[in-house]
């Protein structure tokens, strides 16, 4: 579904991503795990197309993506919750979620809009408030509930479950879960790793710009040295 | 080679009043360079856009002085670049020729620095005298706030008391302004008002003109020589600017002069050879740039010499010289060389300039 | 676990409340924090503890109820004032000076103590130069504090998301604070570097410095808290030590989840 | 009382011709959160550009049409030639290409046209409308209007449609906006060609009240972003009541109190005004949580 | 030895104004670069304002106008020296400043801009038409310095463009090193603190409002002296001085040549006060080519023509 070769990418004269090959296979759900500043950010905002690569090739269900601009990559299906929420704050909640189906005019976005409101009731509370008002963890939710609304057949997540509340983390990973089901393709980066894992089917690890290990989520979980770099145990 | 030098306000908020200026000093050089110079020297103008600003405008002078080296320096389209400029062919020892209206320029006299147009302060003689005439004792005034209305306005307020007159009213207007009738409204409303004078150049005295019209004011209208053109009457409107009066010059009424008008001559060629070259109608501004032209040129045949002092005694000497504004006699008391009967008092008639007797 | 009752109430919160457009953010919510101990606040998303931080820290006007700060009112007192009372805080969204540099940014922490008149700024004068100088000394160890000393010279603007956490914490930590407040200070983080922020939290409490912690890693707060406080909806809904807390019902029922009850 | 009905035709009159510039200046600025200086130029452009294809012998529709048409294709070329290639720009750098492009439109200007001062005729007459005992160009009631019909289309615009709201969102966040799929270079394009247009517009309206020539457009560009910012910039209703209130501060001044200070009148209000609210009558702060 | 930064554009700057002359085919040179060096002390109190603390003033020329007039008006009403006139126009400018500046300052960006510029045309206005005083429009003479007199007792024979061009040189000099000092102490990383993040520099301690008073009364120092300067060496002033275009063309001078830095800003005083010299050869495009330098200037160096060209020479970032 989406192959990433060889892909490098820099701020300014300062090379962050050096090589990354990476794959995710239609429906499936991966995971990236890394250090502060290991180079995930950069590596979701290169897929959604809003920083610059300077070398490699991504190709997503079979075509070229590199040539595609930012705006166009949500028509072939990628979505994207970014890091830092990126929100419309000035705008209401209900604007927001209607700009993440901007692409759409039909009966299924009221639907879709619906879904959002059961999965983060709390939104429907704040239909009609400027999102910027939110708190920081309903800022996460309708950040997702966002990227959702696009109908993604593969999703770009930057630490989705960043300062939500336990109950809703374990909420938030159902949901990334259920996705499968939809088959939608998640791509999740992760600083809750132990969380990720349990829901991927595979993961890879990135150390200063590079992925340095991978293989199935199972194994990543036990291997030892993920275990004391990552989870902490 | 003899150097001339100028700066106006080719563009900026003066440009209205620089632009024919500008051309007219062009046009001029290129005639007389064709016709084998002056003494057989070629003339060289140097000409500079200060657009307005008295502080370019001094920067400008310093280099036509000091880089340029030109033996004379025509310009200074408003008060304010005349007086930049002047401090500096003062201290230069260089003479200095403005087309600026207001009468601190030559008032009191500096030694090196002439001036061309008329003084506010005759504008407003020429303008009370013929209100006297009429016996109107109480006028209101309405003045653009930009240096020439602003002046004019002080000028016309320090004599009016000559003829009798009071003012009994006076508004001003910024010139960009785009609606005057509040203060007409104003004027309108004022006890006993019986003419209105507008000091002022540029679209404001157009405006004012139109609202006059707009307000049916039927008191009679003057304005200044600052829109003594033929644009003014398309802009005002011929029927909004039918009789409106002012103090203007020989250029306007070209045609009506009599045959033995020293001025006729001088007049019709200048018309005529700007208005086919540049296919727009002179303006007095025009005509105040060819008279400093005329006087720099005669006095420089004159003087034979490129000294500067020499060139100064020469100007100083210029007599009985026909301009477009009026006839010019210089002394070394007068750098004027104008008196009021250079005005001619006209009024609009029929969408057309004409001499009120 | 120190008595929490032996000493001296640094920070006292009576009756907070505050509300935006008809929501009570917060409600008559009222704890106490003493000095070198570490007071969490936990509870479900928009239950009102950033509010209730930018009401402790001046950035909010609460609408009712007091703040006390060793024994002095300073309920709506600037930020600044604040400050210059030894209360310091980081942001859940982030509050970077982009342009500057890292170092810079933490220097800045020190604006109290090195702050003079602007003259003498301009004049360059020896002792504004020597002020300069040591909060720079300061700065850089705190930065190695955090882990950023290799980052100092970079523009802060370019740092990665849980990079720029840390830079928040080195800069209140410049300030020298009575109290710190900590919003989501390990949000971002992995496991290995939210233990790496709960040594550091911890030695900042050991050496005297009251904590108010707002923090959703549930490890992290049973680790480190001496006293937990729990709202809901604007509303305080318990209170106690970890082990209560965690075992009340309605914090499990609000907040945790049944995944923590089965801890 | 007829005074003071006069001084509010005169107020009004003005005010519209203020309010079409602040309208102008709303759209660019919600898109991309730049205050476009050159704005009054698209006026000047509407006016000169109507008078000279007039004075060529087009009738006065026509010519008032091209030039609406060409002020907004100026107006996309500057975004496609200046702002665009200068995207991630700091705001300020922004509003001084803005700038250069008002000199650079005024340097064309007078080379393209000439400098003098210019007008055409009013659309319906030069008759006045007398109503009680003061009078109103009809000319006025033009420009009133179109104030009115473009205050009532950007609000709708706005408000109403997907697409405004995208406008909205470009200047709120362009990496989300492009995130959901809203190509931020045409909005802003879209932009700047009705900005443009608007503009263009309020100079072929203005001009037989107001006549024209290249250097006026930096009056306008003043006094409309006057009005915008004590309206509050970027609200509709804020650029229409901003308008319409400096013109009428102005005009209630020059009657009543002084007609040298009536500028001052006008600033010191908004002064006052942004003393007690900061952001303008309608505008909103920016809810920012931290 | 390596230089400070502070070092090196001082040095620069020194080297550049003692050199140049010695390049100069005539007086008229030493015009211009005075010009721009007075126009180079106004955009360095734009450095300070909009630079460090990110506050947008449209109305700055008002104290330029408030310098200006102070040396026009005070040796003829209040019989002092002009020498004095300055530092009177500099205390007006400062306490208009403050008291100015407490109301306002509390706006941000175009609030911020739009307040200024009232203040600045009200400034103007009454220069204007308080004719009585201020000479309207038509402008106004000012008294002579007498320094350049004084120091030909000295034995130093200056023409008066020499004068003032290694006068204003020695101010620019003396304001671009405050400053520099002022960029790297406290106060002046409380100021740039403040740009990035009102709430986070508060909460550090930094009073934010005061700060931002004191770069704006700072600022319209350098503006009334730069005013002050320039009604001195021409001998006569209008309330242009005072007028929007100033406050436009000062702002606009600092972000071409890099409003974050002296250098920069003083740079781009240069640029925009050579341009308008050099054009002449073209007038009737002037203002065409103006326009086109200001927008590729920040088109292709959007942080100012000094900091983008340095960062290329240096090969640091794009
Ligand atoms: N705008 C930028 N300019 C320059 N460098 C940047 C920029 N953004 C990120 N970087 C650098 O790129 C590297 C990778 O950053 P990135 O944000 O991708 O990390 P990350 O893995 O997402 O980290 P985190 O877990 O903290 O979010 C870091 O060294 C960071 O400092
Ligand atoms: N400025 C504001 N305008 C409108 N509503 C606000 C504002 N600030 C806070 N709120 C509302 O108050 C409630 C509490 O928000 P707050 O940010 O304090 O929650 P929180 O407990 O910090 O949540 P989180 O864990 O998600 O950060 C939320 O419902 C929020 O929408
Ligand atoms: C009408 C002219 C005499 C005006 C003159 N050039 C001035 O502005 O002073
Ligand atoms: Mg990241
Ligand atoms: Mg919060």
């Amino acid at each position: 579904m989406l192959t990433v070769e060889g892909l490098r990418s820099r701020y300014g004269r300062i090379e962050v991503l050096h090589g990354i090959d990476l794959s995710v296979d239609s429906g499936e759900i991966v995971t990236v795990v890394g250090a502060n500043g290991a180079g995930k950010t950069t590596l979701l905002r290169c897929l959604s197309g809003v920083q610059p690569v300077t070398a490699g090739q991504i190709t997503f269900r079979g075509e070229a993506l590199t040539p595609v601009p930012a705006y166009k990559r949500l028509r072939r299906g990628l979505a994207q919750s970014p890091e830092g929420r990126q929100i419309f704050t000035n705008l209401t909640v209900e604007e927001n979620l209607r700009l993440g189906a901007f692409l759409f005019n039909d009966d299924r976005v009221e639907k879709d809009m619906e879904d959002a409101f059961q999965m983060f009731p709390i939104l429907r509370e704040k239909r009609n408030l400027a999102a910027g008002g939110l708190s920081g963890g309903q800022q996460q939710m309708l950040a997702m509930a966002r990227a959702l609304m696009g109908r993604p057949s593969c999703l770009l997540l930057d630490e989705p479950s960043m300062g939500l509340a336990p109950i809703i983390v374990s909420q938030i990973f159902d949901v990334v879960k259920g996705l499968k089901a939809l088959d939608v393709t998640v791509l999740l980066v992760e600083q809750n790793a132990f969380g990720a894992l349990k829901i991927a089917d595979r993961g890879y690890v990135m150390e200063t710009g590079r992925i340095t290990m991978s293989g199935a989520a199972e194994e990543l979980i036990a291997d030892p040295r993920i275990r004391e770099a990552y989870l902490g145990i | 080679e003899v150097r001339i030098g100028a700066s106006v306000s080719a563009t900026g908020p003066a440009a209205f009043l620089g632009d024919p200026e500008a051309k007219t000093l062009e046009m001029l050089v290129e005639e007389l360079n064709a016709a084998g110079g002056i003494n057989g020297e070629e003339i060289k103008l140097v000409l500079y856009d200060d657009g307005g600003d008295p502080n370019k405008a001094r920067t400008f002078a310093t280099r036509l002085v000091e880089d340029d080296e030109v033996v004379a320096i025509i310009g200074g389209t408003t008060t304010g670049t005349s007086m930049s400029i002047l401090s500096v062919t003062e201290d230069a020892e260089i003479p200095f020729i403005s087309l600026a209206g207001a009468i601190d320029i030559i008032d009191p006299v500096k030694p090196f620095t002439f001036k061309t147009p008329h003084t506010d302060r005759m504008a407003c003689q020429k303008i009370f005298e013929d209100m006297k005439k009429q016996g109107y004792t109480k006028v209101g005034m309405i003045s653009g706030t930009d240096g020439f209305g602003a002046s004019m306005q002080a000028q016309c307020k320090s004599v009016v008391g000559d003829y009798g007159i009071e003012i009994v009213a006076d508004e001003t207007y910024d010139p960009k302004d785009a609606d005057m009738t509040a203060q007409l409204t104003k004027i309108k409303g004022a006890e006993g008002v019986q003419a209105v004078l507008n000091p002022g150049f540029g679209q404001g005295p157009s405006i004012v003109t139109r609202n006059y019209k707009q307000l049916a004011i039927d008191l009679p209208l003057y304005q200044s020589h600052g829109v003594a053109s033929d644009g003014f009457i398309e802009l005002a409107g011929a029927d909004a600017a039918e009789g409106v009066r002012l103090p203007g010059t020989a250029l306007l009424v070209a045609g009506l002069l009599a045959d033995d008008d020293a001025q006729k001559p001088v007049v019709t060629t200048y018309k005529t050879a700007y208005e086919d070259k540049f296919k727009a109608p002179v303006s007095t501004f025009g005509g105040y740039a060819r008279d400093a032209f005329l006087i720099l040129t005669d006095a420089l045949k004159r003087a034979g010499s490129a000294e500067p002092a020499v060139i100064r005694d020469a100007i100083e000497s210029t007599s009985g010289l026909a301009g477009t504004t009026g006839t010019y006699t210089f002394s070394p008391e007068d750098h004027l060389g104008l008196d009021l009967s250079a005005f001619r008092m006209l009024e609009i008639k029929d969408g057309k300039w004409a001499l009120v007797e | 676990m120190s008595d929490r009752d032996s000493q001296t109430t640094l920070l006292s919160v009576e009756g907070l409340g505050i509300t935006f457009g008809g929501l009570k953010a917060v409600n008559d919510v009222s704890f106490q924090v003493k000095p070198g101990e570490i007071v969490s606040v936990i509870g479900p998303n928009g239950a009102g503890k950033t509010t209730l931080f930018n009401m402790i820290s001046g950035i909010y006007q609460a609408g009712s109820g007091r703040v006390v700060l060793n024994g002095e009112d300073v309920t709506g007192m600037e930020p600044h004032l604040l400050a210059r009372r030894g209360m310091s805080r980081t942001f859940q969204n982030l509050q970077i000076f982009q342009s500057m540099s890292v170092l810079d940014n933490a220097v800045t922490g020190y604006h109290l103590q090195e702050k003079g008149s602007i003259l003498a700024d301009m004049l360059g004068l020896p002792a504004s130069r020597r002020r300069a100088e040591a909060a720079r000394e300061g700065a850089m160890a705190l930065l190695g504090r955090v882990g950023l000393e290799r980052a100092a010279e970079r523009e802060a603007g370019n740092l990665s998301y849980g990079s720029l956490k840390r830079l928040e914490i080195a800069r209140a930590l410049a300030l020298n604070p009575k109290i710190l407040l900590l919003d989501e200070p390990a949000a971002g983080c992995n496991a290995v570097e939210t233990a790496e922020i709960d040594h550091l939290v911890a030695e900042v409490a050991a050496s005297g410095v009251a904590i108010l912690l707002v923090e959703h890693d549930m490890k992290m707060v049973m680790r480190i808290s001496n006293h937990i406080v729990v709202l809901d909806h604007g509303e305080k809904i318990a209170e106690g030590d970890p082990a209560t807390v965690s075992k009340d019902p309605a914090v499990i029922a609000a907040y945790l989840g049944a995944e923590h009850a089965d801890r | 009382m007829s005074e003071l009905l006069q001084f509010l035709f005169s107020g009004v009159t003005v005010g519209a011709v203020y309010a079409l510039v602040a309208l102008g200046f709303t759209l660019i600025y919600n898109a991309s959160d730049v205050v476009n200086f050159a704005q009054g130029e698209f006026v000047m452009l509407g006016g000169m550009i109507t008078w000279f294809a007039y004075a060529a012998g087009l009738p006065l529709p026509l010519a008032a049409l091209i030039a609406i048409v060409a002020t907004a294709a100026l107006g996309v070329a500057i975004n496609k030639l200046a702002i665009e290639p200068a995207r991630g720009a700091p705001v300020v750098s922004l509003i001084i290409i803005t700038i250069g492009a008002s000199i650079f439109i005024q340097g064309g200007a007078q080379l393209i046209f000439d400098k003098q001062i210019h007008t055409f005729p009013a659309f319906s007459g030069d008759e006045p409308l007398r109503i009680g005992g003061a009078t109103i160009l009809p000319q006025s009631l033009w420009v009133i209007g179109g104030a009115l019909v473009i205050f009532a289309g950007l609000w709708v615009f706005f408000t109403r449609t997907l697409l405004g709201r995208a406008v909205l969102a470009t200047s709120n966040n362009r990496l989300a906006a492009q995130l959901v799929g809203i190509n931020t270079n045409f909005v802003m394009t879209l932009s700047f060609a009705l900005s443009a247009a608007i503009g263009a517009l309020a100079g072929v309206l203005a001009t037989p009240i107001t006549l024209t020539a290249y250097s006026v457009g930096i009056g306008f560009a003043l006094k409309g972003f006057a009005g915008a910012m004590l309206g509050g910039m970027g609200n509709p209703k804020g650029a229409l009541v901003g308008g319409f209130l400096i013109g009428l501060i102005e005009a209630l001044t020059a009657g009543y109190l002084s007609s040298q200070y009536k500028d001052a009148a006008a600033f010191i209000v908004i002064l006052l005004v942004l003393f007690f609210l900061p952001h303008g009558l309608f505008g909103r702060q920016a809810t920012q949580r931290v | 030895m390596k230089l400070t930064p502070k070092q090196a554009t001082l040095l620069t700057l020194a080297v550049l104004i003692a050199l140049t002359p010695f390049f100069f085919p005539s007086g008229y040179y030493y015009r211009v670069g005075a010009l721009i060096f007075v126009n180079g002390l106004a955009v360095t109190g734009i450095v300070i304002l909009t630079g460090y603390a990110g506050q947008i003033s449209l109305g700055h020329a008002g104290f330029a106008g408030i310098g200006a007039y102070a040396c026009a008006l005070a040796p003829v009403h209040l019989g002092i020296h002009p020498a004095f006139a300055v530092v009177l126009g500099a205390v007006i400018s400062a306490v208009l400043a403050w008291l100015v500046g407490r109301p306002i300052l509390r706006l941000k960006g175009y609030y911020l801009a739009v307040a200024s510029l009232g203040f600045g045309i009200l400034v103007s206005m009454v220069l204007n038409n308080e004719r009585e005083l201020t000479g309207g429009p038509d402008g106004i003479d000012v008294a002579d310095l007498g320094l350049r007199g004084l120091l030909k007792d000295f034995g130093l024979d200056l023409t008066n463009g020499e004068f003032w061009y290694f006068f204003s040189g020695l101010c620019l000099l003396l304001g671009a090193w405050l400053a520099l000092n002022l960029y790297n102490s406290p106060t002046g990383r409380a100021l740039r603190a403040l740009h990035g993040s009102e709430i986070a520099a508060r909460t550090v301690g930094v009073d934010v409002a005061r700060m931002k008073l004191n770069a704006f009364v700072v600022s319209a120092v350098y503006a009334s002296v730069s005013g002050s300067l320039l009604a001195l060496q021409n001998k006569f002033i209008t309330p242009d001085v005072a007028g929007f275009m100033h406050s436009i063309e000062m702002v606009t001078m600092a972000v071409l040549g890099g409003v974050g830095s002296v250098l920069g800003a003083i740079f781009g005083a240069g640029i925009l006060t050579l341009l308008p010299q050099v054009l002449t050869v073209f007038a009737e495009y002037e203002q065409l080519v103006l326009g086109l330098v200001m927008m590729l200037v920040m088109i292709f160096l959007r942080e100012g023509l000094l900091p983008s060209i340095l960062r290329k020479l240096r090969g640091t970032g794009e």
